[in-house]
């Protein structure tokens, strides 16, 4: 296993919210992490990537112990797009960007030729490289969190509703892109109500009340409708 | 349908015409004409198409460059923001922007404490509870109706994105507005959060002649809801009418909906 | 109101009423010097509310409250030469107020730190004010400040009531500023100052509101404060004074009702119990208050969050033992640009 | 007239360096820190306690300036970075708190008699008439070159990260920006530019332990009418506010001096919220 | 409580109220700047108070009496001055508040001292308040620039001064004292440039001064302030007198000649005070105190300062005898002649109004680059 979570519990403050999550992604999957709203997905990730501190239970990466600040985290090969996107209001795009380049010790050479390639998937962003990224649409500002996260070329990406706020026709490269990807090796763990998701994902988990609840093929979730009605957007 | 303009019909709540936006060299909006009656009317087309700056220039955020915006029949162009919301234009954010400090119904209540005046606050502070009251109760009836009303007291900060959503739409209806701009209500939302947010809608907005704008990239649920749909591109809308209409039309499909567009869409 | 005290157990109501016997006793319970520490505890208290006003719960940095306490003692002690002090301190509070407006009008336009460092400069320049004005505050020099006595009472129970009453109303009109409409629309202009506009509040105009509320507090603050000291000097009204104030409002909690209280008692008692240090206590006193503000960050007023906090955590924790490393918590909420 | 106005340059140079040290912190990790000049004395105070004990200046110096650097790191590290998570007004009051205590400690160790810098920049000149000291030259020098080498950090990756961590404590993290490294070497580098802006005041006047105070409010006073974000407008706000000073000591009166930074940050800050030389947030919805 | 005030009409019974005093001990009190921008004097004040009072107390107290000193600091802030008056007289429960400092900050505390009825003596160095229970020793401000004025015109025969001073009372002090004496010989004041207290930003009003020419230039700065002064002239190769007071020129201690080093000499100041250096007899008992009671160097005018008020105000106490009390204590003060310390002027006070400040004279005082040497005795400023 790439990732493997055991009765993992976080919370904020008084608010005590995972009580008992575990899940594993195997290298190359695209895991699905399905729950109603309020299920604790975000917080999940947070949880794992080290932005909401574990309360109890166990992360392992890569058959260790996953622990440390965020940037250790991201060091080992995390990348993760969070809810709200996390665009820097304060840089520019291009800037933006380049934070994605700040763990990638394979040469500026690769590094342009990532970035070129990711710009010719959002080609919006193109034109506005020199501008404030607070002037990008939402949905430009979503597609600027995704190319800066997959910029970093992590192992193992966490994409927290990747497809909030993109027009159906980019998330539909974007899904694409993701399969395309996986196929290079990287592994993909994803919080994603789309129903088009769940067709590229290999298995899912559902998440209620702070636990995971269920675990199963992509395949025959898709096949339940109860399921489907309750934790997919029929987009 | 692309460059019909239309003339001012009495039952057109909102008026944009010839509406142009410029943020320094970049023309985002050339020419918007759009008309929107008492009902749905849906708003899409792609990222950065210039939806969001609609409701922008509508509820006075950003100055545009050029054209009209008439509520009713007067214009909005040059009024204050707080004042085109006091006119009856309630509107929702793309992220959603409530007050942390304070509990859900309170921020509820806030749609209507702008409202009040100088004297209201007076009285409010000197311990008269004839105006907040009936905003409690108010605020409470509306978040029953969109099912939340668990959440009532709690901090607004520490509820699940949805709900905030949710909590923002409610506190851009209690007003009673005449026009309401929902900027992606369902994104990030499950089909059963969805539908506890727009049953409640419908009903509100059938039950007090409410025109509503939705910007939405869920096309299921805005062909649910809006019988008249505009796709907005490059500057100006590119398609007007139903959405089975509008969606059919190759330059939408070429625009906005994709080549996968047919394998997942509805 | 009433009904709100009805809903307290009778233990409240009782623990409510001995203190308020106790105040209402205290000029025989302690001797003057001590009730003029309690004096400028309501004092200090009085000024923090004004911070805890603009800043805490509008959001806006404003560092001119030393100006205002000043205008409060100097005008209050002005024209209580030509009638009763309530009405020469509700006339200050008045003109603190408009000034308060005054430099809020172009100030709203201001976010953070330019906020911060314009209402300073403002501060100092009221400071520099009342050097040149002489005729009202005997300029550097200074003035001395006739004392109110109520019949029968001395000069420093006087005080006391008067320093009692200004707080118990100003933490009155505080509180129901607080849970009323005014206090919403001042809590949206600080969380969520775009959205204001759409629920058809003018963020400008309630900075405005909160910058005379506040520069009132200020006021009202210091005008029994020049009674307490009973001579005033431009010196007093400087960037010390106004540090002061900013450890009472975040020592105590700034977005907290009592947390002004709670900082007035703080920087009162520390002075008070470091004196014996003698030249050490200012250094004394800077490690409290960072101490302070290193464990318990949201202020005193943040304590028993903190108990229940840690009583939540030490039960979850029990069980089995964080394999993941208890370290702190980033963020609250996400990352949200 | 001439001499006030290089004068007010010397001066301008240090409120300069100042103002970029203040600028520096506020942009990597968005605390404004009022104890800023108070470190940067401590090392002019090593500075001084070194060269008594008989180093010659140009030894003493580097130490002295790692002596601010180290004072800034550790307190960085023991006491702001625990506040990253808290309101901004943890990190303000916690500024204050280093404020008083540095000072007192600064008076406990030094005692609160002024004391002398002998530095070696002691030639002067005569320019047209006007005099130019050695120590004029070398505080303007080095605030230029000071400012020269921020504005190529900033737009270095290691700036973008300052700037990204600034902004957003969280979301750089998960890209692998070290938000410790950001704060250490921020907070280094500021060490040592406020040190050096308090080691030029004090060979050129005397060192006292009330040095701080003003240095600290006419270093944010530039800041801020430099615009926070340009470290080009904060030299060129702490020179002009040199310079002004001087001019309106010379011109209306020297007891309106204290007032004239003041009212030109507020002038400035009524007419451009933004600064002069700052830029405005382009979106907000 | 604040007790209805003794009305000392100085008939010297001991029938009003008083506290601080039993058979055994006298408690007296002081507030001074140990921190804040006054430390150094402030420190050395607490250091010259403390050698008194470990010297009497170890000659057996007075009268048998052994004397209790409680210091409290407050950090040279107008409010804290006023609190620690009040605490010293309701929570200490003091005598008489002995040698606190702060010019602008203690006259907050006259009227809660008048209402109480308690002394505070030899205060350093407020405008006289001619009230009862303030007892001033030393000469102020004001008539120190009044006896340099004096001795200018006479012995220098300086034609135009200006000033270098404090935008505060001290500053104040000064211009007042040169528009009243200066007129008296024909000298014109040509120049007043202010500094920020605290601040080391000088030049500017140096080059202004230097730009009028003045014959000598008066300092009411600060230690620090006044060096700078005396560096600058001397940079600017500016020759003329400059001449300091006891507060900014520090005579017979380094406070400003130290800093200053080589540019001090030739210095001018005025003093109220014996040098803390000189080998009259006084003045070697007063270093031996301070060795035997520690705290500050010697060579402190300040400790000097308050080591001799001290001195008086023991005298004060000696002679009241057995009983101890305030309206006492004001009638025996004012009995106080042409006493000597040989430390300051002889001191002589009498009934209001006037007669509680008990030195008048200055004498003048020059640094000749080692150390200081006095140029005139004691004398008055001419009327
Ligand atoms: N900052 C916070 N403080 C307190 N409680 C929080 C905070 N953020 C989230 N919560 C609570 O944690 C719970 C789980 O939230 P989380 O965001 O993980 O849910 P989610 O499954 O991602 O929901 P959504 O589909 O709405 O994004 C919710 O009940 C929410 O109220
Ligand atoms: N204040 C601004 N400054 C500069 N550019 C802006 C500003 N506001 C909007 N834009 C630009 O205008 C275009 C339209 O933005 P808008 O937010 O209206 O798009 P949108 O249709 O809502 O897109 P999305 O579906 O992604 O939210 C975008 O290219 C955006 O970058
Ligand atoms: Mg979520
Ligand atoms: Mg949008």
């Amino acid at each position: 296993m790439l990732l493997s979570v055991r009765d993992l519990e976080a919370g904020y403050g008084g608010a005590h919210v995972l009580r008992g999550v575990s899940l594993d992604v195997a290298p190359g999957e695209i895991v699905l992490l399905l729950g109603a709203n309020g299920a604790g997905k975000t917080t999940t990730l947070r949880a794992i990537s080290g932005v909401v501190a574990a309360r109890a239970g166990s992360i392992t990466f890569d058959g260790r112990l996953f622990s440390g600040p965020p940037e250790a985290r991201a060091a080992r090969g995390l990348g993760h797009v969070p809810e709200g996107r996390g665009i820097l209001a304060g840089l520019t795009v291009a800037e933006n960007l380049d934070l994605g380049t700040v763990l990638r010790k394979d040469g500026a050479a690769a590094v342009a030729a990532d970035r070129a390639n990711l710009l010719e998937l959002f080609p919006m962003l193109k034109p506005r490289l020199k501008e404030s990224a607070a002037a990008l649409s939402g949905g430009q500002q979503q597609m600027l969190a995704l190319a800066r996260a997959l910029l970093a070329r992590p192992r193992l990406v966490m994409l927290d509703e990747p497809s909030f706020g993109l027009a159906p026709s980019v998330v539909d490269e974007l899904l694409g892109l993701v399969q395309r990807l996986r196929t290079e090796g990287t592994t993909f763990l994803m919080v994603e109500q789309h129903a088009a998701a769940l067709a590229i994902a290999d298995r899912a988990y559902v998440l209620a009340g702070g636990r995971t609840v269920l675990e199963a093929p992509a395949a025959e979730l898709a096949g339940d409708d109860r399921l489907v009605r309750a934790y997919l957007g029929a987009h | 349908m692309t460059d019909s303009t239309p003339a001012a019909t009495p039952e057109s709540v909102l008026t944009l015409r010839e509406l142009a936006v410029s943020f320094g060299g970049n023309h985002v909006l050339r020419s918007v004409d759009l008309e929107v009656p008492t009902g749905f009317t849906g708003l899409v087309g792609p990222n950065g198409a210039g939806k969001t700056t609609v409701f922008n220039v509508v509820s006075g955020y950003v100055r545009a460059a050029g054209g009209d915006v008439r509520l009713g029949g007067e214009t909005l162009i040059g009024v204050a923001p707080d004042a085109i919301a006091r006119r009856g234009v309630g509107r929702t954010f793309q992220t959603p922007k409530l007050v942390a400090g304070i509990s859900v119904v309170e921020n509820v209540m806030l749609g209507l404490d702008g409202r009040a005046g100088p004297l209201a606050h007076l009285r409010a502070i000197a311990g008269s509870r004839r105006d907040s009251r009936p905003a409690r109760e108010r605020s409470l009836d509306l978040l029953e109706r969109f099912g939340i009303v668990e959440y009532a007291n709690e901090e607004a900060s520490a509820l699940p994105l949805a709900t905030q959503k949710i909590v923002e739409v409610a506190r851009a209806l209690i007003a009673s507005p005449r026009l309401v701009l929902l900027d992606e209500p369902a994104a990030g939302l499950g089909a059963e959060d969805v539908e506890a947010m727009v049953a409640p809608l419908v009903e509100l907005a059938a039950d007090n002649d409410l025109a509503v704008v939705i910007i939405e990239h869920d096309l299921a649920l805005v062909s649910r809801l809006c019988p008249r749909l505009a796709v907005l591109h490059q500057g100006g809308v590119i398609a007007l009418g139903t959405p089975a209409e509008v969606l059919a039309q190759p330059e939408v499909v070429d625009a906005y909906l994709g080549a996968g567009f047919a394998a997942v869409g509805p | 109101m009433l009904r709100d005290i009805k809903a307290l157990t009778v233990v409240k109501a009782l623990a409510v009423t001995a203190v308020v016997m106790v105040l209402l006793t205290l000029p025989s319970l302690v001797n003057p010097y001590r009730l003029f520490l309690v004096s400028l505890v309501a004092v200090y208290m009085v000024a923090g509310l004004g911070l805890t006003i603009i800043m805490g719960w509008t959001g806006q940095v404003v560092l001119a409250q030393a100006a205002f306490f000043g205008m409060g003692a100097y005008l209050t002690a002005y024209w209580h030469e030509w009638m009763p002090w309530p009405l020469a301190a509700a006339l200050a509070c008045l003109a603190a107020a408009a000034a308060g407006a005054v430099i809020g009008f172009p100030a709203v336009r201001l976010h953070g730190f330019y906020l911060a460092i314009a209402t300073l400069a403002f501060s100092e320049l009221v400071r520099r004010g009342f050097v040149e004005l002489d005729s009202i505050t005997g300029g550097i020099a200074g003035t001395d400040v006739e004392p109110v006595q109520f019949g029968g009472l001395d000069v420093a129970a006087s005080q006391w009531y008067l320093a009692l009453s200004v707080a118990a109303f100003a933490l009155l009109v505080a509180w129901r500023i607080r849970v009323t409409s005014l206090g919403r629309c001042l809590l949206a202009v600080r969380d969520a100052e775009v959205a204001t506009a759409s629920v058809s509040i003018s963020a400008a105009r309630y900075k405005l509101v909160a910058f005379a509320l506040s520069a009132a507090m200020g006021a009202l603050a210091g005008a029994v404060y020049g009674q307490l000291q009973a001579y005033l000097t431009p010196e007093i009204f400087g960037v010390g004074l106004l540090i002061q104030f900013l450890v009472v409002a975040f020592v105590g909690g700034v977005t907290f009702l009592l947390g002004p209280l709670l900082g007035a008692i703080f920087v009162v008692v520390a002075r008070e119990l470091l004196q014996d240090l003698g030249a050490g206590q200012r250094l004394a006193y800077a490690i409290a208050l960072i101490l302070v503000v290193r464990f318990l960050p949201s202020g005193l007023a943040g304590l028993p969050a903190l108990w229940r906090r840690f009583r939540t955590r030490r039960s979850a924790a029990a069980p089995s033992a964080p394999a993941a490393g208890e370290q702190p918590a980033l963020a609250s909420s996400g990352g949200d640009a | 007239m001439s001499e006030q106005v290089v004068n007010g340059l010397e001066s301008g140079s240090w409120y300069a360096l100042m103002a970029l040290a203040l600028v520096l912190v506020m942009r990597a990790t968005n605390v404004p820190n009022f104890a800023m000049a108070e470190m940067g004395l401590f090392g002019a105070f090593m500075l001084w306690t070194l060269m008594d004990a008989g180093i010659p200046y140009f030894i003493a110096i580097p130490i002295a300036l790692l002596c601010g650097a180290l004072l800034a790191v550790v307190l960085e590290r023991v006491l702001i970075r625990p506040l990253l998570s808290e309101s901004e007004f943890a990190g303000v009051l916690m500024t204050i708190g280093i404020f008083v205590g540095l000072n007192a400690l600064t008076q406990l160790f030094w005692g609160s008699q002024p004391r002398e810098v002998d530095s070696p920049f002691t030639a002067s000149w005569d320019v047209f008439g006007t005099r130019v000291t050695a120590n004029q030259l070398v505080s303007l020098g080095l605030a230029i070159a000071v400012t020269y080498a921020l504005a190529r950090y900033f737009r270095s990756p290691g700036g973008v990260r300052m700037r990204a961590v600034a902004e957003d404590r969280v979301t750089p993290r998960l890209v692998g920006v070290s938000v410790s490294w950001v704060f250490r070497t921020a907070w280094a580098v500021a060490g040592v530019i406020a040190t050096l802006a308090m080691v030029l005041q004090g060979q050129s006047t005397l060192l006292t332990d009330q040095n701080a105070g003003s240095m600290v409010l006419k270093g944010f006073v530039a800041a801020t009418v430099g615009g926070f974000t340009s470290v080009w407008g904060a030299l060129a706000a702490g020179l002009g506010l040199g310079v002004i000073e001087n001019l309106a000591g010379y011109w209306i009166s020297t007891s309106a001096r204290p007032a004239v930074a003041l009212l030109v940050v507020l002038l400035v800050l009524l007419l451009r919220p933004q600064g002069l030389f700052g830029t405005v947030r382009t979106r907000e919805v | 409580d604040d007790k209805p005030a003794v009305q000392a009409g100085g008939d010297g019974s001991c029938s009003g109220v008083s506290q601080g005093v039993t058979d055994t001990a006298l408690k007296v009190g002081t507030s001074l700047p140990l921190s804040g921008g006054a430390a150094t004097a402030g420190k050395g004040f607490e250091a010259g108070l403390k050698a008194a009072v470990a010297e009497v107390n170890s000659n057996g107290g007075i009268n048998g009496r052994k004397v209790d000193l409680v210091v409290l600091d407050d950090g040279f802030e107008a409010a804290r001055s006023v609190a620690n008056i009040r605490r010293l007289g309701e929570e200490e429960k003091v005598f008489a508040v002995l040698g606190p400092a702060g010019t602008a900050n203690l006259p907050g505390s006259f009227s809660y001292l008048e209402r109480k009825g308690m002394p505070m003596f030899a205060p350093v160095l407020p405008p006289d308040p001619d009230k009862g229970e303030v007892w001033l020793l030393g000469t102020g401000h004001k008539d120190q620039v009044r006896v340099i004025i004096d001795w200018l015109a006479k012995e220098k025969k300086v034609k135009t001064v200006a000033l270098l001073t404090q935008d505060n009372d001290l500053g104040k002090a000064f211009a007042e004292a040169v528009d009243e004496q200066a007129p008296k010989h024909d000298v014109k004041l040509v120049a007043n440039e202010k500094l920020e207290p605290n601040s080391t930003d000088v030049d500017s009003a140096i080059l202004k001064l230097k730009a009028k020419n003045p014959d000598a230039v008066i300092s009411g700065t600060d230690n620090a302030q006044t060096a700078l002064l005396l560096k600058e002239a001397r940079d600017l190769k500016w020759s003329t007198l400059i001449v300091g007071n006891s507060s900014s020129g520090g005579p017979g201690s380094p406070s400003t000649v130290g800093p200053a080093g080589p540019a001090a000499e030739g210095f001018i100041s005025s003093a109220i005070l014996e040098f803390p250096t000189s080998d009259a007899p006084e003045v070697q008992k007063y270093r031996e105190a301070m060795k035997a009671g520690g705290g500050a160097e010697a060579d402190n005018s300040f400790a000097l300062q308050n080591y001799a008020s001290a001195q008086v105000f023991f005298e004060i106490v000696k002679r009241l005898g057995d009983d101890v009390c305030w309206a006492k204590f004001r009638a025996e003060g004012e009995k106080l002649s042409d006493f000597k310390t040989g430390l300051i002027p002889p001191v002589t006070f009498g009934a209001l109004p006037g007669g509680h400040s008990g030195t008048k004279g200055a004498r003048i005082a020059q640094y000749t680059g080692k150390e200081w040497k006095a140029l005139t005795e004691f004398v008055e400023p001419q009327d």
